[in-house]
């Protein structure tokens, strides 16, 4: 092996390199796509095999590491082929990927370039991509709340009633598994131990985050604060006096 | 001989730290051995506790567990989540192919070590490391995780979900650490078998199971790749917020489920290989014959391993995949079933015209065969993607994984445990207390996974605490047959008993074992039980003249033909 | 098979079983086979003093075929049974029948939503009818439904029905029924979803003609 | 002392040679899991072009001349260790660790400009993907050159030249990542 990798001259293979390289970068200068493309990918599958074949010297090695590597990329060929057809397009039989399409149709503007100062702005501002691009998925509420406004009443009945129950009383068909239970809202000594940012802050981050049971979850994703406003709003006509 | 002895310390002398620091520093590959075996059998113990818990608290709902207390849904999420894991990464994994492989492998090709034993060493210390995590996770504000050991985003990327940010941060680490373990063990594996066999051994004569075991080891480098990049992408969105499987920020779920599947499902094969290997090894001696078709059983294991990558969109047929995709991989998974169906042909046809010894680790041997041909056909109904609609997510799946799993890693273990006992201890396992602990663990394990055939018939989905809240599901004939399945459990894991103390027992005060108890072929056989360090004296390293199952060959006296026998 | 375990109440409940009980007589042969070979050989050829084993390498043409035969065998009964999977798939899941009624069903921790037309037959319109954890179907009629998500995935499965679908959030994901049976029966939550996942449970009322015109009169909000 | 097993090579490849193809192959799946990923979704979201936009080319075309040269000198000093030359490969790696070190310092300087502008890992999915292949990527350069630099200390006093060869091969594998991640991060736009 020694004797045939004296016969590389590996100063000119780098020189080829660089030439290349150069190439891949004026590339895109001509504006045109598939130049582009292949001043891109096609110099880059060049490079890369004039580093493995004479630097690597894989192409004085034995033939059991050709098919172990060769192996490797099939099955990253396979793992493509196979995933792509759910990841990459969009649509297909019976189901298409909504928030992908929203995210397309937005385009860049929402998507990026908001300038940040810290990284827990751009945080919160993703969040409110979620909220745009979920809203597809909640699109009853807003044909609820089309034009008109909020329904409270209709968000706590589809959201909250599930473990609070229609009534406010904690009572729902989900509360039975829960431990703690369901806040009881028709209960006057709860309203006595809450203010209503708290209760504010339990609907939009969660029960976790004022310190009560996790199984509340955090419905920030969901509803906007003035819709969470509006619900705390309705939360209150349940009390009893 | 007392060069020999001359020879050894010789060798100990240049190896490594003495005394207690022998066993937990020790490059000594039959040392690592060990290390993997016990901490995989530690870890089985965790993981039979989570499974005794969970169990209880589906056969009587809101009871008081003995050993544990009242269940709740997050503490069952989060045992179930951790039973797999742990049983696949930590128990199965481990013990299967890191213990035997360690022991067996520089054994049985006739090498005195690993290639490179101070690699080996550190794959077990990264192992005992994710060992350390993953139990730390159980017990961290929030507790475990429990979003299913297939850890589905969005509810495992999001603490807002799952409810157990630290506990699910952690099980990722924990098992992206194991990864690395095997990766580091398993090249270890491959450089080894590829290189460094005994002089005269071609590849047509080393034994089926360090084949095994290293195809299974490049099958697990192979498919493990790319869920690693998923895994970092998965602890991004967790600890960063980034949005790789967030679908409001251009991210998707399901390509985590293809990251995952695509080395899930190799992973089956990652574990069921060595444990075909074992039996290999085990039916061949003990009914004397040579194995039926050595090239055969090769290339069926190679094709195996190969349509396994084809496969494994399987697993989400009704996950929200394209269903023209499920066309594909109905097609792919049912000709699986072609190499698989064949490799038990050939193991049932080597018992033609054989002299049948049922010893202990025959009988588990055989019973690997007799349970695991019933999760091999179960598989085909879950396979067919038209059957799939129904079965998905039921017990019938958990009944048929159980079937393949429970026969690889607790049946496969036996079975090698039982069999290499003389040469790792050098004492031999009493009989009796082998068959009673056999019979005592085969029959109720019959008894807890057909009940779950029958529930999962019944439309019973999995990873629900508490039943009652389904009607159809919360009838008294079905609560019994989920006492019988518990019952059943708990009577197993009581014959446990039975095997530490006869292991403990004969590692006492056993009958001292030859170097050839079962008068074997392979070349671990040729030296002491238990092999000193170096294996071999370092100037009578083994030379192979033939293959490994040369058993009865006409016109000899003896029924058996050592592989390094000159004549 | 099956339908002795649990009700057949969808039109293709029926295809799913049968495919079932095909698989499950095709596999039952090859299993018992097997078992009998497997059980057989171990008492034919146990150890009998004296008696040593025979030396045969698996080349032997003759007892070779009994290999090369059943191995030609079983890839012909998965021919048969790929054929038959994925004709009962293109009817369940590829095919949709022209739709009676549409329902949206949205899946969230810990409940389901079904967004259903009222008096007007139309969706997304004023007076839909929403329910939680309670949807309400006409026998014999052929719905289709959209799933959706908006936290985690869940399942929408209708064990009755042979029907089960994850909701993945961002996607929407289609796919039908026609239930062929009054009465009440579990919706389930198949994919776990979180702590909840337990409790994920609903049910769905498969009414004739008439009570479930009463229902949706019953139920349209009155526009104000 | 070695063992015995590591001096046999039935396959003709040294063993850790053979060892070092192996961790490749376990390493090119890893990458391509992740960048199939990219693609998968920089195909599926043509508006990532205009995150990419804010890339920049020069950086990146500079830091693949620095990785290209740096690959020249680790095959240089796998040529002077085939001569025996210890001291002179060496001096050879050292030269290749720079290349590391300016790879490295020009990658820092690149993202901090980014991260000021905004362009944080969270900001968009094209931006998530690229500091997360450009940063797996450069944990391999790091890690490439601290095990360099212990091969580097061996060679010079004569020592297991052999290793010369092996990292050599993962440094060229390194240097071939980033050959595909250039166009993929840098000039699609």
């Amino acid at each position: 092996m020694s004797q045939e990798q004296h016969h590389i001259n590996y100063v000119k293979i780098w020189a080829i390199l660089v030439v290349l390289l150069v190439v891949s970068v004026v590339g895109p200068f001509f504006g045109v796509k598939w130049i582009t493309l292949i001043t891109a990918f096609g110099v880059a599958v060049v490079k890369a095999r004039l580093v493995v074949q004479n630097f690597m010297h894989l192409r004085i090695e034995k033939r059991i590491i050709k098919w172990a590597l060769g192996t490797t990329l099939v099955l990253m060929l396979l793992f493509f082929a196979g995933t792509a057809p759910d990841v990459m397009e969009h649509h297909g039989v019976n189901w298409t990927n909504d928030a992908a399409l929203a995210a397309v149709e937005r385009g860049v503007e929402e998507g990026h370039g908001e300038v940040a100062d810290d990284g827990h702005e751009a945080v919160g501002e993703s969040d409110d991509g979620h909220e745009a691009a979920g809203r597809r998925a909640v699109e009853h509420e807003e044909a609820a709340t089309a034009g008109q406004e909020f329904d409270a009443k209709a968000a706590f009945n589809t959201t909250c009633s599930v473990c609070h129950g229609t009534a406010g009383d904690g009572k729902g068909p989900g509360a039975v598994a829960l431990d703690p239970k369901p806040a009881n809202f028709t209960d006057s000594a709860f309203w006595e131990t809450r203010t209503d940012e708290e209760i504010f802050k339990a609907i939009k981050e969660g029960g976790a985050a004022v310190g009560r049971s996790p199984l509340m979850v955090a419905w920030g994703a969901t509803y906007s604060d003035d819709q969470i406003h509006a619900l705390v709003a309705y939360l209150k006509t349940f009390r009893k006096k | 001989m007392s060069q020999a002895v001359a020879d050894v310390q010789h060798t100990q002398e240049h190896h490594g730290p003495q005394g207690i620091l022998k066993y937990l520093w020790s490059t000594d590959h039959k040392v690592i051995a060990m290390q993997y075996m016990f901490t995989g059998m530690f870890m089985a113990l965790i993981g039979g506790f989570m499974a005794y818990v969970f169990r209880m608290q589906l056969a009587f709902p809101g009871v008081s567990v003995p050993g544990f207390g009242v269940v709740s849904p997050g503490e069952y999420n989060s045992l179930i989540t951790n039973h797999g894991s742990i049983m696949i990464f930590w128990v199965a994994m481990p013990v299967l192919i890191a213990a035997f492989g360690n022991f067996l492998i520089p054994l049985m090709i006739g090498a005195d070590d690993m290639v490179f034993p101070r690699i080996n060493r550190l794959s077990f210390q990264v192992f005992f490391l994710s060992v350390l995590v993953i139990l730390t996770s159980l017990f961290v504000k929030g507790g475990g995780f429990g979003g299913a050991w297939t850890a589905y985003p969005p509810l495992s990327a999001s603490g807002a979900y799952n409810l157990t940010k630290l506990g699910s941060s952690l099980w990722l680490i924990g098992v992206a650490l194991e990864f690395v373990a095997f990766l580091l063990g398993g090249i270890n594996f491959i450089v080894t078998l590829m290189n460094a066999r005994a002089p005269g051994m071609r590849a047509y004569d080393i034994p089926i199971l360090p084949w095994f075991i290293v195809l299974a080891s490049m099958l697990f480098m192979l498919s493990v790749g790319p869920l690693i990049a998923g895994a970092v992408m998965l602890l991004f969105d967790q600890l960063l917020g980034t949005g790789f499987y967030d679908p409001a920020r251009g991210g998707d779920p399901l390509l985590w489920q293809h990251l995952f599947w695509f080395f899930g499902h190799p992973e089956v094969y990652v574990v069921l290989l060595p444990a075909m290997g074992i039996v290999v090894e085990i039916i061949t001696t003990f009914s004397r014959k040579k194995l039926f078709g050595y090239k055969i059983v090769l290339y069926t294991a190679v094709a195996t391993a190969v349509l396994s990558f084809f496969v494994w969109a399987h697993h989400q047929f009704i996950a929200g995949i394209d269903p023209r995709m499920a066309n594909i991989f109905t097609v792919t998974t049912l000709l699986i079933s072609v190499p698989i169906a064949e490799l038990c042909f050939v193991l049932i046809a080597t018992l033609y015209g054989g002299s049948i010894r049922l010893t202990t680790p025959m009988l588990w041997a055989l019973a690997f065969l007799a349970e695991f041909l019933i999760g091999g056909v179960t598989g085909i109904f879950l396979g067919a993607s038209g059957a799939d609609v129904f079965f998905h997510d039921t017990y019938f799946v958990l009944a048929h994984f159980h079937y393949t799993f429970f026969p690889i890693a607790i049946i496969g273990t036996f079975a090698a445990f039982t069999y290499w006992f003389p040469k790792m201890f050098g004492k031999m396992l009493n009989e009796t207390l082998g068959k009673i602990h056999f019979w005592g663990t085969i029959i109720p394990f019959n008894f807890i996974f057909i009940p779950l055939f029958i529930l999962g018939l019944h439309g019973q989905h999995r990873r629900i605490y508490d039943y009652n809240h389904f009607p159809e599901l919360a009838t008294p004939a079905l609560q019994h047959l989920r006492i019988v399945a518990t019952v059943a459990l708990i009577v197993m894991l009581f014959f446990q008993l039975v095997f530490f103390f006869n292991v403990i027992r004969s590692w006492i005060s056993g009958e001292k074992a030859p170097r050839n108890p079962w008068k074997a072929n392979t070349l671990e056989w040729t030296t002491e039980s238990p092999p000193p360090h170096g294996n071999w004296p370092a100037d009578r390293m083994p030379v192979v003249y033939r293959g490994p199952y040369e058993y009865s060959v006409p016109g000899r006296e003896d029924d058996y033909w050592p592989q390094n026998s000159p004549t | 098979m099956i339908h002795g375990l649990i009700q057949e109440a969808s039109s293709y409940a029926g295809s799913i079983d049968g495919l079932i009980l095909l698989i499950f007589v095709l596999v039952g042969f090859w299993f018992l086979l097997a078992e009998f070979f497997l059980f057989g050989l171990v008492f034919r050829f146990r150890a009998r003093d004296g008696r040593k084993a025979q030396y045969l390498t698996g080349k032997e043409k003759h007892i070779k075929r009994w290999i090369t035969i059943p191995h030609a065998l079983v890839l012909l009964c998965d021919v048969v049974i790929v054929v038959a999977s994925i004709k009962v798939w293109y009817e369940v899941k590829m095919d949709l029948p022209d739709a009676d009624y549409e329902v949206r069903v949205i899946g969230q921790q810990w409940a389901w939503t079904f967004q259903q037309p009222g008096a007007d037959g139309e969706l997304d319109t004023p007076d839909d009818i929403v329910t939680v954890d309670e949807l309400h179907v006409e026998e014999g009629k052929t719905y289709h439904f959209k799933l959706e998500s908006k936290d985690v995935l869940h399942s929408f499965s209708v064990p009755v029905f042979r029907l089960k679908q994850d909701a993945v959030p961002g996607r929407t994901i289609t796919g039908w029924f026609r239930p062929t049976k009054a009465g009440t029966f579990d919706i389930q939550c198949a994919e776990i979803c979180g702590i909840g996942h337990g409790v994920m449970a609903a049910r769905i009322f498969v009414e004739d003609a008439e009570a479930h015109a009463a229902w949706v009169t019953e139920h349209t909000p009155q526009s104000s | 002392m070695k063992p015995i097993a590591t001096t046999r090579s039935a396959t003709g490849i040294p063993t850790g040679r053979l060892a070092v193809w192996w961790v490749l192959a376990s390493e090119v799946v890893i990458f391509g899991g992740l960048l199939g990923s990219y693609v998968m979704h920089r195909l599926g979201h043509p508006e990532w072009g205009a995150a990419a936009a804010h890339t920049n080319t020069w950086i990146g075309a500079f830091n693949t001349f620095v990785l290209l040269t740096s690959s020249l000198t680790a095959v240089l000093a796998h040529q002077a260790a085939e001569r025996g030359d210890g001291k002179k490969a060496a001096k050879l790696l050292m030269f290749t660790m720079l290349g590391a070190l300016i790879f490295v310092s020009v990658k820092s300087f690149e993202w901090t400009m980014e991260i000021r502008e905004g362009f944080t890992i969270t900001a968009n999915g094209f931006w998530s993907f690229y500091y997360t292949a450009a940063g797996l990527h450069a944990a391999h350069v790091i890690a490439g050159a601290v095990i360099m630099g212990f091969i580097a200390h061996d060679a010079w006093r004569g020592r297991e030249l052999q290793r010369v060869e092996l990292i050599g091969i993962y440094w060229h594998f390194v240097d071939v990542v980033w050959i595909f991640l250039f166009p993929l991060l840098y000039i699609a736009k």
